[in-house]
């Protein structure tokens, strides 16, 4: 179907099972539950999970195919936002042409960066973008907003005014980022029994546009360009003593990431009409590397996995409380019950980071793959039982002394 | 399955996906409580029939109200953060009644009862600012949108501060500002629905310039070092302008990064300058390594110009002045309030602030406390927790008995007007809390100015929005 | 002149800091090719070995003055330090004043063990993973370090003051001949300098004239070759690991009583420091140190209100804009080999 | 008609003269040796004609067009194929794709932006790289990585990469240097297959005398950076000159 093979057809067709029946699976638990605390499935959080899904799938065609780790691709994302606000400001709050001059925009500015950095490899290009994406952060933070020039407006974001010009802005279209009239924002919440689910306009806009890209990153993987890119990461020797240019072949990988990234941007802003300098700091260049290794470089589904891990716990762990853990824990007797809170405080909360961290540590240890090495443990484990054979695990591999 | 329809709608009558979207707006509830809804076609498909008056976002319904508490819990305001966490948690316990009661017993107004806000149990949600625009948005949103919170309030910054008020304000809830001293939060910036009991970098301007004559002269020479960003930028206008009123002159002012650790190359030049004051208008980590530098370069036991040498730090927090430890001795700055005032609301919230976890208050903690009483208290007077109602109850309200002496929160710009205190780094400490010494305390009058100051002007309020 | 020399001394010293973290971070990569992004985390907790040493010194014993009042009007509670009742004041007052240089001593072995643990728990096990892993694994250990200390410690900073006799400042100016004040420079500063210039011939010449040394030079330039010699050459490394952990942990001490450490110190330096390594060459320990200082100065001069007001924001970005040109000139660095890395 | 003339080429690495002057003309569809003992430039003389290196002076021209200068790939896509000493291929990648790759490299040139079409939907080059596997007896290892092949397999399947690319001239880098005799003997009779099947010009660096008096028509001696002599196999075999400089230890 669509000219993909069978295995990526499922894979395509889950995904977007996953992604349209996501305000379902996101909400399990009912609401005022104690386990509702873990709902993921409101429109902010859900809009999140695709969008830097986004960043990181075209993350991953730089990174999982050629190899090339750019430590910068932040400035993208915040490129493509700073791209959308501004036509929110000037034409309209249409997000159509926001996100379309985002995309451009970041695909340019990536063609430049990309240029000049593809001219040395490895660790080299990793702190030329690095470099170039700091250089980016570091001036929109502050250069960049002075009263005569303001480009980014600094410290508070760049956001729309009341006085900006809004040429195109219809009178009775709504002053919120919308699609033909229809806001990002509008909702429809369907409430089952005890259960609540969101429908949320600008979720499945961000949806339908992550199930397009993923779908071209799936024919990106299976095309020969793709397979090019792979030759880059394997041996670009051999490459170059086949006839081929692996310059444009990465500078094309670099273009296209970028231009992933200046979608997300430009998606973020129109969720939001907001864009903050912080996007572009060398912290947020490192979540998206995160999210892709986390997730399993390389693999198609991987990147999107990882970025969903991620700001899982940035927009859950972090908001649970001492109140919300002593509600759960209310059963135990008083003694116990503090008990377990003073034990579990550290991890939750304010210390969502250091859970975080040993995350990190624990997967890269024992799943070198990421995420999806897990997920296939997972389904061998469970198939070997089925079949019910006795051949434990071929022993470990000792490592050589 | 079955979806739960509105009481008010006839139960065989089919909904419309149209009919159940808001304008602007994120919430749930909102949409279901609003009652009669009635689209108006594709263009505009999301407005309410004005008959939904009461409708507005997460309003309450059950027995509880929920509060959201946006604060830094990680990052380098982590412990500011907490300060102020722990100030709202004991507002919430006053308001339901539990504790001492705090500042409920000393408040002017006398509405609330401690029995929750117009007879709702309060519940409050917590979230992590990270002291990012972004991430203060995102968790403001969460709770929003999840957790049904009907306010927002705290923070340490002000990009933090003006990202989450636009977003209450698109929202449709009240935004309590936290610590946010940059002029431009209620200035090009102001929103209708967002309020700042803190006070601004003009009022330190202002509440400073006279202490400063008074204990430097009126012919001294200062050099600004000055944190580049935008309230980094409207503190050194302030500053500037006012001590400029008094005769002085600016040699220099200089921009450091944001992300500088190390200030020295930026300190060093400033003896050979021909300064003999100098103003560091750094707040946080920033202040705390520049004013440590300042004082490694022996600044303040050196003569220029025939003075001693003095430095300024015109923004103080507690925590800064534990953290830069032996070196704020004698040096002068503003706060907002301070533990050791003696009215008595201060005396009311320390005391009850300092029985529960053992340490007297910081300022932000005491703003983030007194926030939440305003809101509670305006929602009791206002009869309701619309936020067009509340924050017309806001406006314009005098009030006593929450520190800082009469207070005026200005309908104009959502301002608070109060005392502003000139604290210096005391030269005798006797505990790790009286790290401060108060000055002077800066009489209201002197610090108001008009809402169309140049510094403030360029924005508007405009509407409040009940978000449906 | 004098602001020029007064912006080279700043350079120095903010080098020594760099160049510090650098030595560390290219060693670790040199000898056991690993990217170590938990590097700034040992220089952070390298700090925290002095903020505890002190915390120990001060630790009290409380006697309630029923004269003083504290916050709440209840008796205050004032305390004195066991150090103080034990030696007499005067001694107790001395050892704590002069903490941050005790701290070396305690920080020393603290570092090694906290080096041999890491390299023998953690990084052993990622010698053979590619990068990318070495990054994501050190990265959540250094996330965990810094959470770590903060539960501690908190999110505020702490102050570490020098010795009295090394807090203030001289008049260097007046020494050689300029007006008085024209070259006033922080007395611990000079100290810092003084130490980094010491620690990094230390390392030097270890690595120069012992035979240890001898083989984990060799080991860096071919590791498979010393291993087929029979030289345990994994063992070393431990040590030069440990050792790199030190030398980032005495940095760390020493660096205290300029800025107060706080639990994110270590991220604040951590990508300055693959900048310097990476503008120095990967896996060249003189380049490490030359970019340090290199960098050090070029930032101190990009701060000056002559260079912004040229080029504005020159001092937010200079850092990077040196990276940028010099490995744009010079593709692997300052003085960086051929081949590593470029994979 | 000789298909690569390379002509007075220099070569200095600061101090050491790699290359002094070499002439050298290389007949098309011949099988050409270049020996000579270490450090006689050999390797430096490949690198020149393959646009690694830069010579000094002197020119290359490959079917009278000039080769200094140009890239690697732009080289390769003139008509020169290039087997490494230790095989270079794409580890990483299967068998199947090592040998598309060069298959798509000789149709779509040095770079396309193909990213949409599917490799299964290119018939033409996914067969023909099917009848190079079977060509070089790989087609059963098709779907295995090809880091996974055995020393010979590795080669094999070079050689086979670089033929699919119906290359004028093959030059070859020492083609069998560490491998068993087995594996030697199989990549001799390869070699000596493609002669015979293929209108191809093979030019061959090679330290084993077995391997190249069993292929070469002409040999070209280097010594010390400069050619020796040059002649057909029986004549160097006898020629006192070699014998001094090179056979005497062999004989």
């Amino acid at each position: 179907m669509l000219g993909l093979n069978k295995k990526d057809t499922s894979l395509l067709i889950v995904v977007a099972l996953l992604t349209l029946l996501a305000p379902f699976i996101l909400n399990p638990f009912p609401e005022g539950s104690a386990m509702a605390q873990f709902n993921a499935g409101y429109p902010d959080l859900m809009q999140r999970f695709v969008i830097f899904g986004i960043f990181a799938i075209g993350f991953n065609i730089l990174f999982g195919l050629t190899g090339y780790l750019s430590f910068g691709h932040a400035a993208f994302l915040g490129v493509g936002s700073y791209s959308a606000v501004w036509m929110f400001k000037l034409l309209s709050y249409n997000v159509i042409p926001a996100i379309a001059l985002s995309v451009v925009v970041a695909g340019l500015f990536s063609l430049l960066i990309g240029f000049i950095s593809l001219r040395r490899s490895g660790i080299y290009f990793s702190i030329l973008t690095l470099a170039f994406a700091q250089m980016s952060f570091a001036l929109a933070y502050s250069v960049l907003s002075n009263p005569k020039f303001n480009l980014t407006n600094g410290e508070t974001g760049l956001q729309v005014y009341a006085d900006d010009p809004q040429i195109l802005q219809g009178a009775n279209a709504p002053d919120l980022p919308h699609l033909f009239g229809l806001p990002m924002r509008a909702t429809y919440t369907m409430d089952v029994g005890a259960w609540s689910f969101d429908f949320n306009a600008g979720y499945y806009l961000c949806a339908v546009i992550m199930m397009a890209v993923f779908y071209l990153s799936i024919r990106i993987f299976r095309s020969p360009f793709g397979m090019m890119l792979r030759a880059v990461k394997s041996n670009q020797q051999r490459m170059n003593y086949t006839g081929l240019n692996s310059k444009p072949y990465t500078l094309a990988a670099f273009v296209i990431s970028g231009m992933y990234a200046g979608l997300a941007g430009g998606l973020m802003a129109a969720m939001d009409p907001l864009a903050g300098a912080e996007r572009m700091q060398w912290t947020a260049s490192g979540e998206v590397v995160l999210m892709t290794i986390l997730g399993g470089t390389g693999t198609l589904i991987g990147p999107v996995l990882g970025a969903g891990f991620i700001k899982y716990f940035e927009n859950i762990f972090s908001k649970i409380n001492d109140n919300v853990l002593h509600s759960w824990f209310a059963f135990l007797p008083d003694g116990l019950e503090d008990a377990v809170v003073f034990v579990i405080h550290p991890f939750i909360g304010k210390g969502w980071h250091l859970t975080l961290g040993i995350l990190f540590m624990l997967v890269v240890i024992y799943l070198p793959g990421g995420l999806v090495e897990g997920g296939q443990r997972l389904l061998k484990r469970f198939k070997r039982k089925k079949k019910d054979t006795d051949d434990a695990p071929s022993g470990k591999t000792e490592p050589a002394e | 399955m079955r979806f739960r329809l509105l009481e008010e709608e006839p139960k065989d009558e089919k909904w419309k996906w149209e009919e159940y979207m808001t304008k602007n707006n994120v919430t749930r509830r909102g949409v279901l409580k609003s009652g009669a809804v009635a689209g108006t076609g594709l263009a505009l498909p999301t407005i309410f029939t004005a008959s939904s008056a009461a409708a507005f976002t997460n309003e309450p319904t059950g027995a509880s109200v929920t509060l959201g508490f946006n604060v830094p819990q990680t990052g380098p305001y982590a412990d500011e953060g907490n300060d102020e966490l722990l100030a709202q948690q004991l507002a919430v316990e006053h308001l339901n009644g539990e504790g001492d009661g705090g500042c409920l017993n000393t408040f002017s107004s006398k509405a609330l009862q401690g029995n929750g806000i117009l007879g709702k149990k309060v519940g409050f949600v917590t979230g992590d600012t990270q002291t990012k625009s972004d991430a203060a948005r995102a968790s403001a949103k969460s709770m929003i949108e999840k957790d049904g919170a009907i306010m927002i309030n705290g923070g340490s910054s002000s990009g933090v501060a003006v990202a989450v008020q636009g977003l209450c304000q698109e929202a449709g809830v009240i935004f309590m500002a936290g610590l946010t001293h940059a002029n431009d939060t209620t200035g090009k910036d102001k929103k209708a629905n967002g309020f700042r009991h803190f006070f601004n970098a003009y009022m330190s301007g202002a509440a400073l310039a006279p202490v400063l004559a008074a204990e430097m002269g009126k012919e001294r020479r200062a050099y600004h070092l000055t944190a580049d960003y935008n309230w980094g930028w409207t503190q050194e206008e302030s500053i500037v302008a006012s001590t400029e009123a008094l005769g002085w002159e600016t040699v220099n002012t200089v921009k450091t990064p944001l992300a500088s650790t190390d200030f020295s190359s930026y300190i060093a030049p400033v003896l050979n300058s021909g300064a003999d004051v100098l103003v560091l208008n750094h707040y946080g980590g920033n202040m705390v390594n520049s004013l440590t530098n300042a004082i490694q370069f022996g600044l303040l036991d050196k003569v220029a110009n025939g003075k001693d040498f003095k430095i300024v730090v015109p923004l103080y927090s507690e925590l800064m002045a534990a953290g830069a430890g032996e070196n704020i001795k004698g040096v002068l700055g503003s706060m907002n309030w301070n533990w050791q005032l003696q009215d008595e609301g201060t005396k009311a919230f320390v005391k009850s602030f300092g029985e529960k976890y053992g340490k007297p208050p910081s300022n932000s903690a005491q703003t983030c406390y007194a926030q939440v009483l305003l809101y509670a208290d305006a929602c009791e007077r206002a009869g309701t927790f619309n936020p067009c109602g509340v924050a017309e109850a806001l406006e314009d309200f005098e009030f006593d008995g929450l520190g800082n002496g009469p207070t005026w929160y200005r309908g104009a710009d959502h301002q608070c007007f109060k005392d502003v205190l000139v604290v210096r780094g005391n030269e005798n400490p006797t505990n790790a809390y009286d790290t401060l010494e108060i000055v002077e305390i800066t009489p209201r009058a002197q610090v108001e100015y008009d809402p169309e100051h140049p510094m403030f002007a360029g924005g508007e309020l405009g509407k409040c929005n009940p978000g449906a | 002149m004098d602001a020029i020399l007064l912006q080279i001394l700043n350079g120095l010293d903010k080098g020594s800091a760099y160049a510090l973290i650098a030595l560390g971070l290219t060693l670790i990569f040199g000898t056991l090719g690993v990217v170590n992004f938990a590097h700034g985390a040992l220089f952070m907790i390298g700090a925290f070995c002095a903020v505890t040493l002190q915390k120990l010194l001060n630790l009290s014993f409380v006697t309630l003055d029923e004269t003083q009042k504290d916050f709440l009007g209840n008796p205050l509670k004032v305390e004195t330090p066991f150090i103080e009742a034990w030696f007499g004041p005067e001694v107790g007052a001395t050892i704590i004043d002069w903490s941050v240089p005790l701290s070396i001593l305690f920080a020393i072995p603290v570092m090694l063990l906290v080096g041999y643990v890491m390299e023998r728990g953690l990084i052993k096990h990622f010698y053979k993973r590619p990068h990318a892993d070495q990054i994501l694994v050190t990265f959540g250990l250094a996330i965990v370090l810094q959470e770590i200390v903060k539960y501690f410690f908190g999110a505020n900073p702490i102050q570490t003051p020098p010795p009295d006799v090394l807090s203030g400042s001289v008049d260097l100016g007046t020494m050689v001949g300029f007006d008085p004040n024209a070259i006033i420079y922080p007395i611990w500063r000079l100290v810092y300098f003084g130490f980094a210039v010491g620690i990094i011939g230390a390392v030097f010449s270890f690595l120069q004239f012992t035979t240890f040394g001898m083989v984990v030079r060799a080991g860096m330039a071919d590791r498979e070759t010393v291993g087929l010699l029979g030289i345990n050459i994994d063992r070393r490394f431990t040590i030069m690991f440990g050792i790199a952990a030190g030398v980032a942990g005495l940095a760390g001490v020493m660096y205290g009583p300029l800025n107060p450490p706080n639990y994110h110190m270590g991220m604040d330096f951590l990508v300055l420091s693959f900048v310097v390594v990476v503008v120095g060459g990967m896996g060249s320990l003189p380049g490490a140190v030359l970019a340090g200082f290199l960098l050090g100065i070029l930032e101190s001069f990009a701060s000056t209100t002559w260079a912004t007001t040229t080029i504005p924001g020159i001092n937010q970005i200079i850092i990077y804009l040196v990276a940028i040109i010099v490995l744009l000139t010079r593709p692997r660095g300052l003085m960086g080999r051929k081949g590593v890395m470029e994979e | 008609m000789a298909i690569l003339r390379v002509k007075d080429v220099s070569k200095r690495f600061g101090g050491l003269k790699a290359l002094t002057d070499v002439n050298l003309n290389i007949e098309e569809n011949s099988v050409h040796a270049i020996i000579g003992p270490n450090g006689a430039g050999k390797s430096t003389l490949l690198n020149c004609l393959v646009g690694k290196l830069m010579p000094d002076t002197g020119s290359v021209l490959f079917n009278n067009n000039s080769v200094l200068g140009l890239e690697p790939f732009q080289i390769n896509q003139m008509g020169i194929s290039r087997v490494f000493q230790t095989p270079e291929i794409f580890g990483e990648l299967t068998v199947m794709e090592n040998m598309l790759i060069p298959i798509f490299a000789m149709r779509d040139g040095a770079f396309r932006m193909h990213a949409y079409e599917t490799i299964a939907n290119e018939r033409e080059v996914v067969e023909q790289a099917e009848v190079m596997l079977e060509e070089m007896n790989m087609a059963d290892k098709r779907e295995m990585h090809a880091a996974s092949l055995s020393r010979g397999d590795k080669r094999r399947l070079e050689i086979g990469m670089c033929l699919s690319q119906n290359p004028r001239l093959l030059l070859l880098d020492e083609p069998t240097a560490g491998m068993a005799r087995a594996d030697t003997n199989n990549t001799i009779d390869l070699l000596k297959q493609i002669k015979d099947e293929r209108d191809i010009t093979i030019a061959i660096i090679e330290h084993d005398m077995h391997v190249v008096f069993s292929l070469a028509e002409r040999i070209t001696v280097l010594a010390q950076g400069t050619p020796l002599v040059e002649d057909t196999p029986e004549k160097i075999r006898g020629h006192p000159k070699v014998r001094e400089a090179y056979l005497g230890e062999a004989a």
